[in-house]
């Protein structure tokens, strides 16, 4: 019951009449997080000249896109009040599986992108079955999947990254498909598709009333269990896919890889204005929060930051931002 | 005032000699990689080249995107120190691409695109500090390993070394070998609760760093039991436990002369230079006998020894032994 | 199943933690018809119904829809039978919009499989068209005042050509205008074919609605009836096991030269259009009046301090109270029952003992560490005097029946001396016995000298327990009525004209 | 609101009739943990004779020390329904703080303890007024401060560990008293203090009611904003202490200290029974959940079971033993 107001980001039709005065300073003050975001983005460009080059933005979306991967999968499973703490270890699960795999059966790319995707999709559905039918808390049962993950990681490469792997495996992620990476293609497609899923479908809908009120839902006739199944489902699909997308980047198996990440995910979520309690958040939301903290990675690497300093800017900054976003969403209620 | 990358022109000014600027990409900020900075800076300012400094905490996949970011910045040269061996190889190409040259230190990037390779030798190190426990304990008894982060190539070269010393000697048997991360606070844990399973029959602990093996000398204190520990690096606690005794030894890995050497041979390429692109860094051993040297230079003088460092570089580039510091015996 | 039976309990019995709640209780439904389950508060209507929805599963016995067996505790299998409940704890999904809770679970889409938003939202309107309320499809539910929201549950689960409908004390949020609609609701069902229960504390409502009668007394089915064959107090009597006195205890004089112990001065609710100035003398009950959303709620809290003021006075026995702090207001003498009691009044999670001792914890503590006798004594015997029907102390106040929670809530206040007390809703959700007790216990008080502030959607309430009445309109005062008003024949059409604004008929003076 | 079902832990006066045959049953269904933990110990005994040597019972007890006096200020915070993320920060950045201090002032052992615990305090304050003051949201503002103290350990050290520390500063923890190590005496004090803290007084009445239901703990008059500052202020205030005590039974001050320990500490209350809405669970839960994790971690150690099996082995369990705690919970509704 503790005050979780933010970014009021529940879709609504906008049916309130546009252009108005009021209309412009409400859109203004309801979307402080943006603002936050292009001061940001004014600052570093005014300090760095390279910033805003092309080839930087592109290094932002590289960078972002593995996030992206989960920290879209890491909304849904948060709209319905639930966390998924595993996503970090599934990605090294993945990015070992595929590593494996593609060493086995070099030029095979598909098959090495599909046992990722597979790898994830499991690790996915034993934590979907734990919350939605064992009723086993998300944390614990993601937190279970986090541990046992990270080891099963060195179980497959025998306590060692898997090496010496060939370079077709580095075509999944270093591919430029109209002047982008595949992942940054990927992204995009992601958000853009879910973003319109969770908005515009049934499907999108379940998620929020389960979010919002499990026993409402269920009792109008949606199947919480697999509704609840199905976000876990989703999470560990997209993890796995991001596994394979960052091993495929580095051409390298390391069974560390994705560390922590879930920390990142559900940050980006949760200054995307998403509520922990479930119900409330967007995609859109989530898809800013992210490029709020990954602009912030890239704008401190180049101002040459030193790597200790960026860690207590980012963190005095990201607890700013939502401190304003509050504020501005105090101010409208 | 700020941004080293917004002067694009600098690099290709026309007068006066060429100042270079180097990248620098390092796993993480730990003691070793913060001596090597001194190092790295004392040996820049001295050569007039200008360094660009990121960490990439331990992930790497943020180390690829500083890898990209120097590329776009078109720096002279690149320097990263792996947060895992062998990767970054689409990386390491486009930046060969660019024409730029990338070199490994400390770790190992396995590529034909690299342009220079500066590497401990880790295996030796994990010989040698094997060896010294092997002479110890007389060729016999029991042991137990306390092994870096597994798959990283310090752990993995380490480890190989202290088993290549182990196939000598039967009679040595290793009682328990994991993992404590290169962490004192885990190896203090670990090691009580392997002297509450074997107990007595424990004869000497080997740690593949010092920051372990300080904690087992915990661990062992609060067992109220003395058996020798061997460390690798030296760091200055565990350079005074080889002093007082409680080590027999350690391995010195001087990050302030590695990464000096480091930026040597990038520099040296960079400036097309002719110069040993893949020097190793044999770590020197360090017992009772010759530990105050590494002292002095690790602790108490350590103004002075940055002082003479660069010039030191340069004469350790020329001989091919780039960790000669003046630290024999032993 | 012409007109045979749609739904049918067979035996039921469900016990929690080894209480039985319900101890073989059998009942046939047929289509088109309603039944009214009354019955005191515990004596397990909302078990039923939750066992025949299939949120809980029974110990033993079987509910069958047109024959089928319910899988027990399935809620989806129910769903997919045709059963539909509205619950007595509101389940409304409070971030989404009125239409979206309308629809979810039978979403309207476009041919493209898109959500038709549009044609969601229009129909909701018409849907809500029934109850004569303007509640916008595109506001959020959590906005909405519980009286709105409760509507929208009933328009919800009523709409979806459901075969059962249960509707678990579906007026007891909403005034008597909107009673209305809820009765056009139940008959349009009726007609359709469809068979509906509902359970309500409110005799009137069993009266005019129900076509028969099942009364549960400790877990047991005591009296199934047609309506047309059994008076008013034989259902009382089968209730509460005995005969029941008159509802309102006979109004004690207020001394005219009693303590104005609360006084309000031009009190400004942050949100309210008006100031709100008052005083209540020691003894007094002060009843007030107004349709949802005239504010009662708001002045109440205002004053009490939960909500934002922005000027104003208040006093409590001459001295001045800090405004927005409770806990200023509580060390002044006040208390406050809210009106929301899942959402404000008890910390469900936590047991009746603490919830009792909770407003109280400096006098139940010494240097911060809990008294254990005196606490359990003194909330004990708060508890006996309104008779609370619990397993104990200990039992968490999430699991007592809706009508004792509501007797918590009041009760825990009545630990030490009571100045003013302020009550929303009083009897909302509490059964007839219970009620009059309710109404015997806050007249004694007021009769010992406490101030008492009373809001209502119960307009007999209001006539029946209060020495005044303000009429709130739009966070103001529209009108103040003395007793003898309140007394005569058609004072409900006049404070339903004060309350909507309209103007006074000729042939009634003026209040004021 | 997803199911999160588990232990019935809170406090309530026992005024059944005790020792029937139903009453046995009802407590061996509602303690599943225990006898989880108990078939546990019983398999480590059986496999390994050392293991329940009390030379080996005080290395878990020294073992769960620093970890016990986080969870502790983690079980406040997670019962009014929120998170502290940043006591493993705070950890590195006290114990760091104390490091220095013990290298400027060597044998002022109390001042290298207090400015540990003053530390810990003054970020457990910056938490306290963002949440309660700010209202920025418990995981935004402690992941803030996570992210800001992990690099604030590192400027504090110049990005270095602090070495060469004076003997006097191991005393802090490797005094033995009793027999006992401090810090497993400030645990033991510590779990039976807040315990009782937290049962019988006022205070803890006043957590319960604000993470149980804030809206009504303020018409009872409650400070809510009080209450929850007072959460955080105590969590930090324990983590800073906890900072200490492992600096110093080490002898050094490691940027990285207690890097990850939150996931741990979090894990063991909500393995004690502990809801993450807030309003249910308590300190024994919390002790018992965390003597199961440093169980597992010494057993796995002595049958030298490797570090990634281990993990594997670990997540299981956690999962299975809160799911058998889910299922009896369920069976006794
Ligand atoms: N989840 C539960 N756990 C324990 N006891 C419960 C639970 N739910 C209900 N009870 C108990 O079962 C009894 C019947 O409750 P129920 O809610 O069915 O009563 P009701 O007839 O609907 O009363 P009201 O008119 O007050 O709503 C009460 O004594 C209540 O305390
Ligand atoms: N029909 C309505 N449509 C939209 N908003 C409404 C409507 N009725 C009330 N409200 C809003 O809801 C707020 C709270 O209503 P609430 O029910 O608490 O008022 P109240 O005077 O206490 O009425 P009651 O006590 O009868 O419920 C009001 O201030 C008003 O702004
Ligand atoms: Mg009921
Ligand atoms: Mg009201």
């Amino acid at each position: 019951m503790t005050t979780t107001t933010q970014l009021d980001t529940t879709p609504a039709p906008a049916e309130r009449r546009r252009f108005s005065r009021e209309w412009i300073l409400a859109q203004l003050i309801r979307r402080a997080m943006l603002i936050v975001m292009l001061l940001v983005i004014a600052f570093f460009s005014y300090r760095s000249l390279r910033f805003s080059s092309p080839e930087n933005l592109q290094n932002i979306l590289i960078a972002a896109a593995p996030f992206a991967l989960i920290a879209l999968g890491q909304t849904l499973v948060i709209l319905t009040g639930g966390i998924d703490l595993s996503v970090g270890s599934v990605i090294a699960v993945a990015g070992m599986t595929s590593a494996a795999v593609a060493k086995a059966n070099p030029g095979q790319v598909w098959l090495t992108v599909l046992s990722a995707m597979a790898v994830g999709l499991l690790a996915g559905t034993v934590n979907g079955i734990l919350v939605s039918r064992i009723d086993v808390p998300p944390f614990i049962a993601t937190l279970g999947m986090l541990t046992a993950g990270s080891g099963i990681a060195y179980v497959i490469g025998g306590g060692a990254p898997i090496n010496g792997l060939p370079a077709e495996f580095g075509s999944i992620a270093n591919t430029k498909v109209l002047g982008l990476q595949i992942p940054v293609i990927v992204m995009i497609v992601g958000i853009v598709l879910l973003g319109i899923v969770m908005r515009r479908t049934a499907y999108g809908m379940r998620v929020y009333a389960v979010g919002g009120n499990r026993v409402a839902a269920e009792i109008a006739g949606v199947n919480a269990r697999r509704t609840l199944f199905s976000v876990y489902a989703v999470s560990g699909l997209l993890a796995g896919l991001s596994g394979v997308m960052l091993a495929s980047r580095v051409i390298s198996g390391p069974p560390n890889l994705g560390q922590g990440y879930e920390l990142d995910a559900i940050a980006a979520v949760v200054i995307g204005g998403a509520s922990l309690m479930g119900g409330r958040g967007t995609v859109w939301g989530t898809a800013l929060g992210l490029l709020l903290i990954q602009t912030l990675n890239n704008g401190l690497d180049l101002l040459l930051v030193p790597a200790y300093w960026q860690d207590v800017i980012k963190g005095v900054l990201i607890v700013a931002a939502v401190a304003v976003d509050v504020w501005s969403t105090r101010r409208r209620a | 005032a700020g941004d080293p990358n917004a002067d694009s022109g600098g690099s290709g000014s026309s007068e006066g000699p060429k100042k270079l600027r180097v990248g620098v990409s390092v796993y993480d900020m730990s003691s070793f990689i913060t001596a090597g900075k001194e190092g790295m800076d004392a040996y820049a300012e001295a050569k007039g080249i200008e360094l660009l400094w990121n960490s990439a905490n331990l992930d790497v996949n943020t180390q690829a995107s500083q890898v990209d970011q120097y590329v776009n910045a078109g720096v002279d040269a690149i320097i990263v120190v792996p947060v895992q061996a062998d990767s970054l190889q689409p990386q390491v190409a486009s930046a060969k691409a660019a024409g730029i040259p990338l070199l490994a230190v400390n770790a190992e990037l396995n590529s034909t695109d690299i342009a220079g390779n500066v590497q401990p030798d880790d295996v030796a190190a994990g010989e040698a500090q094997m060896q010294m426990m092997a002479d110890a304990i007389g060729g016999k008894g029991g042991i137990v390993v306390l092994q870096g982060p597994l798959g990283q190539s310090g752990e993995l070269n380490r480890t190989k070394g202290i088993e290549n010393v182990l196939a000598k000697y039967p009679d040595i048997e290793v009682l328990a070998k994991d993992t404590a991360n290169w962490k004192r606070d885990e190896a203090v844990n670990k090691v009580k609760n392997w002297i509450s399973a074997f107990g007595a029959r424990i004869t000497g602990v080997v740690a593949e760093n010092d920051d372990m093996g300080l904690g087992a000398l915990q661990a062992l204190k609060e067992s109220g039991v003395t058996l020798p520990v061997v460390g690798i690096d030296g760091i200055e606690d565990g350079l005074n436990a080889v002093k007082s005794g409680e080590f027999i030894g350690t391995m010195l890995q001087n990050g302030t002369v590695e990464l000096s050497a480091g930026l040597a041979v990038a520099a040296a390429i960079a400036n097309g230079e002719d110069v040993n692109t893949e020097p190793v860094y044999k770590m020197p051993k360090i017992t009772k006998e010759n530990v105050d040297i590494a002292i002095q230079h690790v602790v108490t003088d350590r103004a002075a020894f940055l002082e003479q460092l660069p010039e030191m570089t340069e004469e350790n580039l020329a001989t091919g032994d780039i960790a000669a510091e003046g630290i024999t015996g032993a | 199943m012409t007109t045979g039976t749609v739904l049918e309990c067979r035996d039921l019995r469900k016990s929690f933690g080894g209480v039985p709640v319900l101890r073989g209780v059998s009942l046939a439904l047929e289509p088109g018809t309603v039944t009214a389950l009354a019955g005191e508060n515990g004596a397990g209507k909302s078990t039923m119904m939750k066992i025949a929805a299939g949120q809980y599963r029974a110990d033993e016995g079987s509910v069958l829809v047109r024959g089928e067996e319910l899988s027990a505790g399935s809620i989806r299998d129910s769903h997919r039978l045709g059963v539909a409940i509205v619950p007595q704890e509101l389940a409304s999904i409070a971030h989404m919009t009125v239409y979206e809770n309308l629809f979810v679970g039978r979403e309207l889409t476009t041919r493209l499989g898109t959500l038709d938003r549009r044609r969601m939202a229009s129909e909701s309107a018409q849907l809500l068209e029934v109850f004569g309320v303007a509640i916008d499809p595109g506001a959020r539910m959590g906005t909405l005042p519980v009286g709105l929201q409760q509507i929208v549950e009933i328009v919800k689960n009523s709409s979806r050509g459901a075969q059962v409908v249960l509707l678990d004390e579906p007026s007891s949020a909403i005034s008597e205008r909107e009673v209305e609609g809820l009765y056009r609701v139940v008959r349009q069902l009726r007609d359709s074919g469809v068979a509906i229960v509902f359970t309500t504390h409110k005799m009137a409502e069993i009266r005019d609605l129900a076509d028969r009668v099942v009364v549960l007394r400790d877990g047991g089915l005591v009296l199934d009836e047609a309506m047309a064959d059994v008076s008013d107090d034989d259902i009382v009597t089968a209730m509460i096991g005995r005969e029941l006195e008159d509802l309102f205890p006979p109004l004690h004089t207020v001394p005219t030269d009693a303590e104005q112990v609360l006084q309000v001065r031009d009190l400004a609710v942050a949100g309210q259009g008006g100031t709100v100035s008052l005083e209540v003398r020691r003894g007094e009950i002060l009843g007030l009046a107004g349709l949802v959303g005239a504010g009662r709620t708001e002045l109440l809290e205002g004053i009490f301090g939960v909500r934002a003021t922005t000027a104003g006075h208040v006093s409590v026995a001459g001295r001045e109270v800090k405004r927005r702090s409770p806990a200023a207001a509580i060390t002044a003498g006040m208390a406050l029952v809210p009106e929301d009691r899942k959402h404000a009044g008890a910390v469900m999670g936590l047991s009746v003992l603490d919830n009792g001792t909770l407003p109280r914890l400096a006098k139940f503590s010494v240097a911060g560490w809990l008294r254990g006798a005196s606490r359990s004594r003194a909330v004990g015997e708060a508890m006996d005097s309104v008779r609370l029907r619990s397993r104990g102390l200990s039992q968490d106040v999430g699991t007592l029946s809706g009508g004792n929670q509501q007797k918590v809530v009041l009760a825990r206040w009545l630990t030490e001396h009571v100045d003013v007390l302020l009550l929303d809703e009083p009897t909302r959700g509490v059964d007839v016995g219970a009620r009059s007790e309710i109404y015997r216990i806050i007249s004694e008080l007021a009769a010992a000298g406490m101030a008492v502030v009373m809001a209502s959607s119960d307009m007999t309430e209001v006539l029946g327990l209060s020495h005044r009445a303000l009429v709130l309109r739009d966070g103001g005062v529209a009108a103040e009525l003395t007793r003898d008003q309140l007394d005569s024949p058609d004072v409900q059409e006049l404070i339903f004209r004060l309350s909507s604004g309209l103007a006074p008929r000729d042939d009634t003076k003026d209040p004021r």
